[in-house]
């Protein structure tokens, strides 16, 4: 495989750039493979390079619906975090933030991995202690956490709202300095292109049709391009986990659900971090074209619409504003929506299931984008191995008959009822 | 002063009114009615910024919401905004505008360096470099990008303009007052609709203000001029301009910005900036005309090369000349208007024409008019860095891929049409299953998935003879589907000239040898040379295509680049374009300011704040308030100096030294009538309530279905089938929804109502060793002892003639009692208990004492509640029934929930009895353990023991209930603190619960 | 005086907005409505009781969205499936509910004092309720009442009168500033007479 | 924004109404037994497929009913909507 390089940029502008390779194959599905990976996003491809890196089985199918990276992979606000309070989600997470750390090296991919940090404001004191307690948390497990007074905020991002005409005060923040964003699409061709390189056959515009499942084991795949043999299937369309359980007369404690973004006309740097709004649901950052890149909450009814309606929109603005209020300016560029895996915890799933050969990697709510490198990493190893890794013990499907939850926000079985 | 060049006699702008202006820092001036790009063409300015990636000039290139460049910073009243378009932006006195994207200026900008290093800064260069070494990514390379990047500058200043919304339903939404708009309005008015007409330019009729058309012996503009007003005069109708529909969501809900003080030079007080519609539709008629493509040439972003139906619209409207020796490069009819134009204000265009040998009346005219004009000719590059001085242009082959010899031709403009692209944004948006048109070249909408009609130029209809009689009828059957009328009225006669077809051709090739760039995105500098690469290393999908080059994703997001790109993705693919398919049209059609969006809710208003009866005292006497959701609660009553810890202490003493009265209005209150109220909340709460008597109130817990806890408070049993329900102040309306849910859908068979009483009553808690003496004095005619009141008792009785209900519950644990009146009276009763108060030195207290109270207590509240706890954690075994099942139960015996180890409350205190734990700190047992360290349990809440004078905290701790005794530590690594604890019961206060029942 | 109505802080009388220079019936009048009697009605879903035999104030309780029966006094508005508002200037009115709806078969809950209650009179009332309300009021006629939301806050609105237009806005009590906050500042673009 | 027909009330917004999920999930009776499966399927469990789906909305700024909607999750086209008790 070619390299990437500024060597190779300027050789190659000497011969108008006519000499690159091409950055992955358009395979053509063949009859049998060891493991197919369902589902060509971030999570999907990168399953593929781990279990070709890390576990040597290259005998691998990748098999996209659509084209690559074009579901949640390509519609999300790009944040990378391991803010979190519940151990389980911590070390995944942070695992994670080191896989993150050296991504462009590793895929010889420049996905622009930029720990710029990330702020959640809070809004009153007893808000501060719940972030204190995530915080330590995070402290106690390894992870960088800073928790900043109003003073220490206001220098981080004096644009927010510190005037007296506020609805919700800053009290302060909690900060992940190494938290950041990555471009995202980048992360998807990366993995795309070593995967391909090692031998990894990427299928896009295949849709699954069918499962074959004799004996509680899987036997193979039907597609629109035909039945593929196999016997070991990961299924990793969040979104869609749903569409495809039911091929496979399975029930998943998951919902799916609408989530818009929006992102705002370029402007010049003026927002370093990211940052969250403590008294709702907001979160912006600046991406390096100059753009606001904005989220907040679900449409908050279940959809697979991969479009949003007005009010939502208008709703999180509302509070963009609240917390900075020169966004009130700007204008909105471009508006879309992914449509998310709402677990019944907020927690993801990456396990075994009941099928033999058959292993489930969804629920990722808003966070999957972050997770790409662990989720890839750890479900790489429950294929490879047939047996969970102590990274992703956490995230068992048996947790809801249990009761070992991972309820990071509280709120339950109705995370995504607004 | 003169202006170059404008001319005298033609144009609707208004030349008794002069404006002047700046652009950067040089004066000019212009007339009402200008536009700012029309005003600084007609003073002869060309170079109005740089683009994107390689700081190339910039010029203008529509007239229009097209524009792809032409932006600059605006000043106005002392404010800034960023990237806003020329074309759009209509001149008002004082405008100050200067370039974005250039430093130091736009005349000589030093980031032009990458128009040199154009070679090595291909599509997707940065995913290829910029990685070695390893942190210079984010150290270095990355800033040096991001200052590079962006266009204007944003104020942080905060808005102070106004912006609002506005809710409207009508039968008829039209879009887009050109003539396809003004016909099927016209028609639908007339037939007795409900009209709302918008055009997002300030004057209406579109194309008919620069076509020379005749419609019923009137030209184009008459006959648009009349049609409005009167439109404008009939009641059923809206009409309105400056206003853009930018959205279509889902059942018929269209969204539009209304600019309305944008053009002038200051919002008049008052008066909203920006008014966005929310627009219900029984119909949609999308009227909104096309956009004129770009032929694609070498250096075809350069200054003075713009659409032929903008450098017509510049004519027309507002009088400019875009240049003196225009060059019109055209592949249809379209181009040949312009040219006329020109000639008959005595400039003398040259047509180049891509086709061979066409022919219809408009040619013959412009033959006529002695116009030149080069068939089978093409421009195959621009000359001129700054401005267009030239133009290399060559005869081309009838299968259009071989040139002839290139030829130098002198001009100052080049008018360029590639003929027209409907604009189905909206209809797209709506859900449309757009189809190619093989004969335009371009999608149209197909099958409406909701009730929207496209017409004229917007489906791809071109004559305005078919676009009228189309509009018209559909005006007519829509309006009489709704309204049921049938007032048609007829159609008037056309007079327009013919046009032939257009030429299949789009992009010149290149000559060989030269290496010229040809832009498809001007903004973001996507050239045909991007779009190679990018096939060519396997991006292939027109989504992967899209964000590879950043094709069409910049502020115009591709109106006038994305068709091009498609040609030419088609063209390398070998597949048709419809094979190809376009990206997705997302609402916003245009970039729509987030104030428009966000409308009155902003600053303090930006979620209401809800108030006791008792505020206006609680400010008076110096409360600093809490936010408790959207409720403002007082946190503690300032005295002088003090600290929130030192008051809150002293409020707190005094309650368990004398009594403390603490407004607790904002708790949830659901009145429960029925002959199954019993029963309901039999099921609701995890315990008893089916032998409660009359009189007698109970503290319930309440879980959710999954077994947590959801919510707990006291219910009380006014009479035989009426109880009254208390819940915290955070889940009271998801409590009522619960109970709602339940009765409604799941036991429909019993018959209780609940309502929601929160407002009816003001609530006074007044609690402390001598609140029964303060209590009979407020009340002489009840018996406040043990006997006749006893805890958990209820009754009602006068309060110095207002209807009191009086709860003996307690929450701080000392004796208490909780007065309600309705709350008209609520001032009146607090004012009342301070007064009778005064001689049991009686002082309010705040939420922080009240938190203080119940900790020393043990009793749980909202931070032990987080949504993660079950009853047990919270030591509430005994309010547990066995016996009855409740929503929940069945969860409760779940492998996780009955674990030996499971967590329970426990208290905390320092070893040294001295230092404050912080909440959120976690409990270790080991301080030094290596990372990660495991955690036992989290402090939950802590205070300042008023009945001890140390620190005490809760604590939600792992097997907490074999831990007491126990010595651990405290840790905040936040706060850097490791501090030495023993686990002591929750109970630190009174633990059999004496005070409350004394 | 010892009671103290919902707006009593909030409520101020004068011009506001963009009044100057417009006359008296151009401007609109917003107002404080304070001593209602409000009754919450709800027929329990065991009732056999037919509610076409009961006459409050002389007012019978129809089961009809939007549906309002009123006299000079009384406004009986319909509030949800047997479910009504009574709003009374009569306070008497509570005995005759109390003696004429059995216990057994009707709810009774008073909530007189758990609304903020505005009034707004003038041609662009309904400009206002525009503002704010996603409810087509363009067919919205004279003793029609509907319940929905006003910038996020619920609001029930009855329609007073149509020539000139005239509501009354109930929401709850301690939303009160905030919703006459709502309502004042979307009048400023007319002018507003506070009375 | 949507616009539901409430059965009691008539068109109104979406803004009125909160949603309440799938409207197929039964609860399961009191006091009977019922396998772990079968209750943990009522608390976690749901189809969400893409097409019809069946679901409750409150028309909480309204009349405050619970009501029955059939919405298509992938064009949100309504169909259908029913009182609380009605079946749908």
């Amino acid at each position: 495989m070619q390299k990437y390089s500024i060597f190779n940029l300027i050789k190659n502008a000497f011969s108008g750039h006519q000499k690159w390779d091409l950055a992955w194959k358009d395979a053509t599905p063949k009859k049998e493979y060891d493991v197919v990976i369902i589902g060509g996003g971030g999570h999907g491809l990168a399953t593929a390079y781990y279990l070709a890196k890390e576990h040597n089985i290259t005998n691998v199918a990748i098999i996209e619906k659509g084209w690559l990276g074009g579901g949640n992979m390509g519609r999300n606000t790009t944040i990378i975090r391991s803010n979190y309070m519940h151990d389980d989600n911590a070390l995944f997470s942070e695992f994670g933030m080191d896989l993150w750390r050296k991504m462009s090296q590793d895929l010889n991919y420049n996905v622009m991995f930029s720990p710029r940090g990330i702020i959640n404001l809070a809004h009153s004191d007893a808000q501060m202690n719940i972030f204190a307690r995530r915080g330590n948390s995070m402290r106690l497990n390894g992870i960088d956490a800073v928790l900043l007074n109003r003073e220490e905020v206001k220098e981080i991002i004096p644009m927010a709202d510190f005037s007296d005409n506020v609805r919700f005060p800053i009290f302060g923040g909690l900060m992940q300095p190494s938290a950041g964003t990555a471009r995202h699409d980048a992360v998807a061709w990366g993995y795309a292109r070593q995967a391909d390189s090692m031998g990894v056959d990427i299928i896009q515009n295949c849709e699954v049709t069918g499962f074959d499942v004799v004996g509680g084991k899987i036997q193979g795949v039907r597609t629109s391009r035909g039945d593929i043999k196999v016997k070991k299937i990961g299924l990793c369309v969040a979104g869609s986990t749903n569409i495809l359980a039911e091929k496979l007369n399975m029930t998943i404690p998951v919902e799916t659900h609408l989530l818009q973004a929006c992102v705002t006309e370029p402007v010049k740097p003026v927002l370093d971090s990211v940052v969250t709004f403590g008294a709702g649901h907001f979160y912006i950052s600046q991406s390096d074209k100059g753009e606001m890149v904005m989220g907040g909450d679900l449409d908050g009814y279940n959809s697979y619409a991969q479009r949003g309606n007005l009010p939502t929109l208008q709703h999180v603005l509302t509070e963009g504003i609240a917390m900075m209020p020169f966004l009130s300016k700007l204008k909105m560029l471009r508006t879309w929506g992914g449509i998310m895996d709402m677990s019944m915890d907020g927690s993801p799933i990456i396990d075994k299931t009941h099928i033999e050969g058959l292993y489930l990697n969804c629920g990722w709510c808003y966070g999957g984008f972050k997770a790409t490198p662990a989720s890839g990493w750890t479900f790489a190893h429950t294929i490879a191995q047939d047996r969970v890794h102590k990274l992703n013990e956490g995230y068992s499907l048996s947790r809801f008959n249990t009761g070992h939850l991972l309820d990071e926000k509280g709120l339950g079985t109705k995370t995504w009822i607004s | 002063m003169t202006q170059n060049y404008r001319l005298d006699k033609i144009g609707l702008i208004n030349r008794d009114k002069k404006l002047s202006f700046k652009f950067n820092g040089k004066n000019y001036f212009g007339y009402e009615g200008d536009t700012l790009a029309s005003a600084l063409l007609a003073n002869g300015v060309h170079l109005i910024g740089r683009s994107f990636k390689y700081h190339r000039p910039r010029g203008f290139f529509g007239a229009g919401v097209d524009e792809p460049y032409a932006i600059v910073q605006l000043y106005r009243n002392n404010e800034t905004e960023p990237n806003v378009k020329t074309t759009e932006q209509e001149l008002f006195e004082g405008l100050e505008a200067t370039s974005v994207n250039c430093w130091p200026s736009v005349n000589f900008d030093i980031g032009a360096i990458n128009n040199f290093l154009k070679v090595f800064l291909p599509a997707g260069f940065y995913y290829k470099t910029f990685m070695w070494p390893k942190s210079f990514w984010y150290k270095v390379y990355e800033p040096i990008i991001r200052k590079a990047a962006g266009l204007g500058v944003a104020s942080t200043k905060h808005d102070k303009e106004r912006y609002e919304h506005k809710y409207e339903y009508c039968d008829l939404l039209i879009a887009g007052s050109g003539p396809s708009g003004l016909a099927s309005a016209y028609a639908a008015a007339k037939n007795g609709a409900r009209v709302i007409l918008a055009e997002d330019k300030p004057r209406f009729g579109g194309t008919l203000l620069t076509s020379e058309v005749n419609i019923g012996n009137q030209t184009g503009k008459e006959w648009a001029e009349n049609i409005i007003s009167e439109l404008k005069e009939m009641p059923n109708v809206i009409v309105k301009n400056r206003s853009q529909v930018f959205g279509y969501y889902d059942h018929n809900m269209l969204v539009m910005s209304e600019k309305l003080s944008d053009h002038l030079p200051k919002t008049k007080k008052y008066n909203p900036k920006q008014r966005l519609w929310y627009i219900r539709a029984k119909e949609v008629l999308i009227s909104s005309g096309s956009i004129e493509r770009p032929l694609v040439f070498g250096n075809n972003d350069t200054p003075g090369v713009m659409l032929s139906s903008a450098a017509k619209e510049y004519l027309k409207v507002y009088g400019v000349l875009v240049g003196k020796k225009p060059l019109i490069f055209t592949n249809n009819d379209s181009g040949y208007e312009t040219a006329i134009e020109f000639k008959k204000n005595g400039i003398e265009p040259v047509i180049l024409d891509t086709r061979k040998e066409p022919n219809s009346e408009i040619i013959e005219e412009a033959k006529n008019l002695g116009i030149q004009i080069k068939f089978s000719y093409v421009v195959v590059a621009a000359k001129g860095y700054k401005k267009v001085n030239a133009a290399e242009i060559a005869k081309i082959s009838d299968n259009k891929n071989d040139l002839g010899t290139l030829e130098n031709i002198t001009c100052d403009c080049i008018c360029v049409s590639g003929f027209w692209t409907p604009t189905i944004h909206l209809a797209s948006q709506s859900g449309n299953k757009t189809k190619f048109d093989k004969d335009i070249d371009a999608f149209v909408p197909g099958v409406s998935k909701q009730s929207e009609t496209t017409l004229g130029a917007a489906n791809g209809t071109f004559t305005l003879a078919e676009t009228l009689k189309d509009s018209f009828n559909a005006g007519y059957e829509l309006s009489k589907k709704i309204t049921k009328n049938d007032n048609k009225i007829s159609h008037p006669t056309v007079v327009e000239k013919n046009k032939t077809t257009h030429d299949k051709f789009w992009c010149v090739p290149l000559p060989k040898g030269k290496n010229y760039k040809r832009f498809l995105d001007f903004q973001n500098d996507v050239a045909v040379s991007d779009i190679e690469i990018a096939l060519k290393e396997g991006y292939r999908s027109i989504e992967h295509v899209k964000r590879y080059t950043t094709l069409g994703m910049a502020t115009d997001q591709g109106k006038t680049s994305n068709l091009n790109g498609l040609q030419l993705v088609s063209n390398i693919e070998n597949k048709i374009v419809p094979e190809v398919g376009h990206t997705t049209f997302r609402p916003p059609y245009t970039p729509v300011t987030i104030g428009a969006i966000v409308g009155r809710e902003v600053g303090k208003h930006s979620r209401p704040t809800r108030k006791s009866p008792m505020h206006s005292w609680h400010e008076k006497n110096n409360a600093v308030f809490v936010d408790a959701g959207v409720w403002l609660r007082p946190r503690y009553y300032k005295i002088g100096e003090e600290t929130l810890f030192e008051g809150s202490k002293r409020e707190a003493k005094n309650v368990r030294a004398n009594v403390g009265v603490c407004d607790v209005t904002t708790l949830g209150k659901i009145d429960i009538k029925g002959p199954d109220a019993a029963e309901l909340l039999n099921r609701v709460y995890t315990n008893a309530w089916l032998k409660l008597p009359v009189g007698k109130a109970r503290y319930g817990v309440m879980l959710r279905e999954d077994g947590i806890v959801m919510d707990d408070g006291t219910t009380t049993r006014i009479s035989e089938n009426h109880y009254h329900m208390t819940t915290t102040t955070a889940q009271a309306a998801n409590v009522l929804s619960h109970l709602e849910y339940y009765l409604q859908l799941v036991w429909p068979e019993l018959n209780v109502n609940v309502v929601s009483t929160t407002e009816q009553w003001a609530g006074a808690a007044i609690a402390g060793p001598k609140s029964r003496n303060l209590l009979q004095k407020l009340f002489p005619n009840i018996d406040a002892s043990t006997e006749g009141l006893p805890f958990m008792g209820y009754i009602e009785a006068d309060l110095f003639g207002v209807h009191a209900r009086i709860f003996r519950i307690s929450f701080s644990g000392e004796l208490a009692y909780e007065v309600n009146v309705e709350s008209d009276n609520g001032n009146f009763m607090w004012e009342k208990i301070m007064e009778v108060g005064q001689e049991f030195k009686i002082q309010p207290y705040g939420t922080e004492a009240l938190s203080t109270l119940r900790i020393e207590m043990g009793h749980i509240a909202g931070s032990e509640l987080d949504g993660r706890t079950i009853p047990y954690d919270n030591s509430l075994e005994g309010l547990v029934s066995k016996k009855k099942d409740f929503i929940g139960k069945r969860s409760l015996d779940r492998e996780a929930f009955i674990a030996d180890d499971r967590q329970k409350v426990v208290g905390v205190v320092p070893i040294d009895k001295k230092t404050s734990i912080p909440e959120g700190s976690h409990l270790v047992k080991d301080a030094m353990a290596p990372i990660p360290n495991p955690k036992l349990g989290y402090i939950s809440a802590s205070c300042w023991s008023v009945e001890y004078d140390n620190p005490f905290s809760l604590a939600i701790l792992k097997d907490g209930k074999n831990m007491i005794g126990q010595k651990l530590f405290a840790m905040s690594p936040l706060k850097n603190k490791t501090i030495p604890v023993e686990i002591v019961s929750s109970h630190y206060v009174d633990p059999k619960g004496e005070r409350v029942r004394s | 005086m010892s009671s103290i109505s919902a707006l009593n802080a909030t409520h101020s009388k004068g011009l506001f907005g963009d009044h100057e220079g417009k006359n008296d019936d151009e401007l609109l009048k917003v107002s404080e409505l304070k001593d209602f009697l409000i009754i919450q009605i709800v027929k329990y879903k065991s009732s056999l009781t037919a509610i076409e035999n009961i006459k409050i104030d002389n007012l019978s309780l129809k089961n009809e969205a939007l549906n309002i029966s009123c006299n000079a006094n009384t406004r009986i508005l319909w509030n949800g499936p047997n479910n009504w508002l009574l709003i009374s200037s009569k306070k008497e009115t509570l005995k005759e509910i109390n003696e004429k709806l059995l216990e057994a078969d009707f709810a009774i809950t008073n909530v007189s004092h758990s609304r903020a209650i505005i009034q707004i009179e003038g041609k662009n009332t309904k400009e206002i309720l525009k503002k704010g309300c996603p409810f087509n009021f363009n067919e919205l006629k004279k003793d029609t009442c509907l319940n929905s939301t006003y910038n996020g806050m619920s609001v029930t609105i009855d329609m007073i009168d149509d020539n000139p237009e005239k509501v009354r806005i109930f929401t709850l009590r301690s939303f009160g500033e905030s919703f006459y906050h709502s309502i004042t500042d979307a009048c400023l673009e007319f002018g507003y007479k506070g009375i | 924004m949507l616009h539901i027909k409430c059965p009691h009330c008539g068109m109104r917004s979406q803004n009125e109404f909160s949603y309440g999920g799938d409207a197929t999930v039964k609860r399961p009776e009191l006091n009977k037994e019922i396998s772990d499966q079968d209750w943990d399927n009522f608390v976690y469990y749901r189809k969400s497929l893409r097409g019809k789906h069946k679901e409750l909305w409150q028309h909480i700024s309204g009349c405050r009913q619970w009501i029955k909607v059939e919405r298509d999750t992938a064009t949100h086209e309504i169909f259908k909507t029913v009182k609380a008790h009605e079946d749908i």
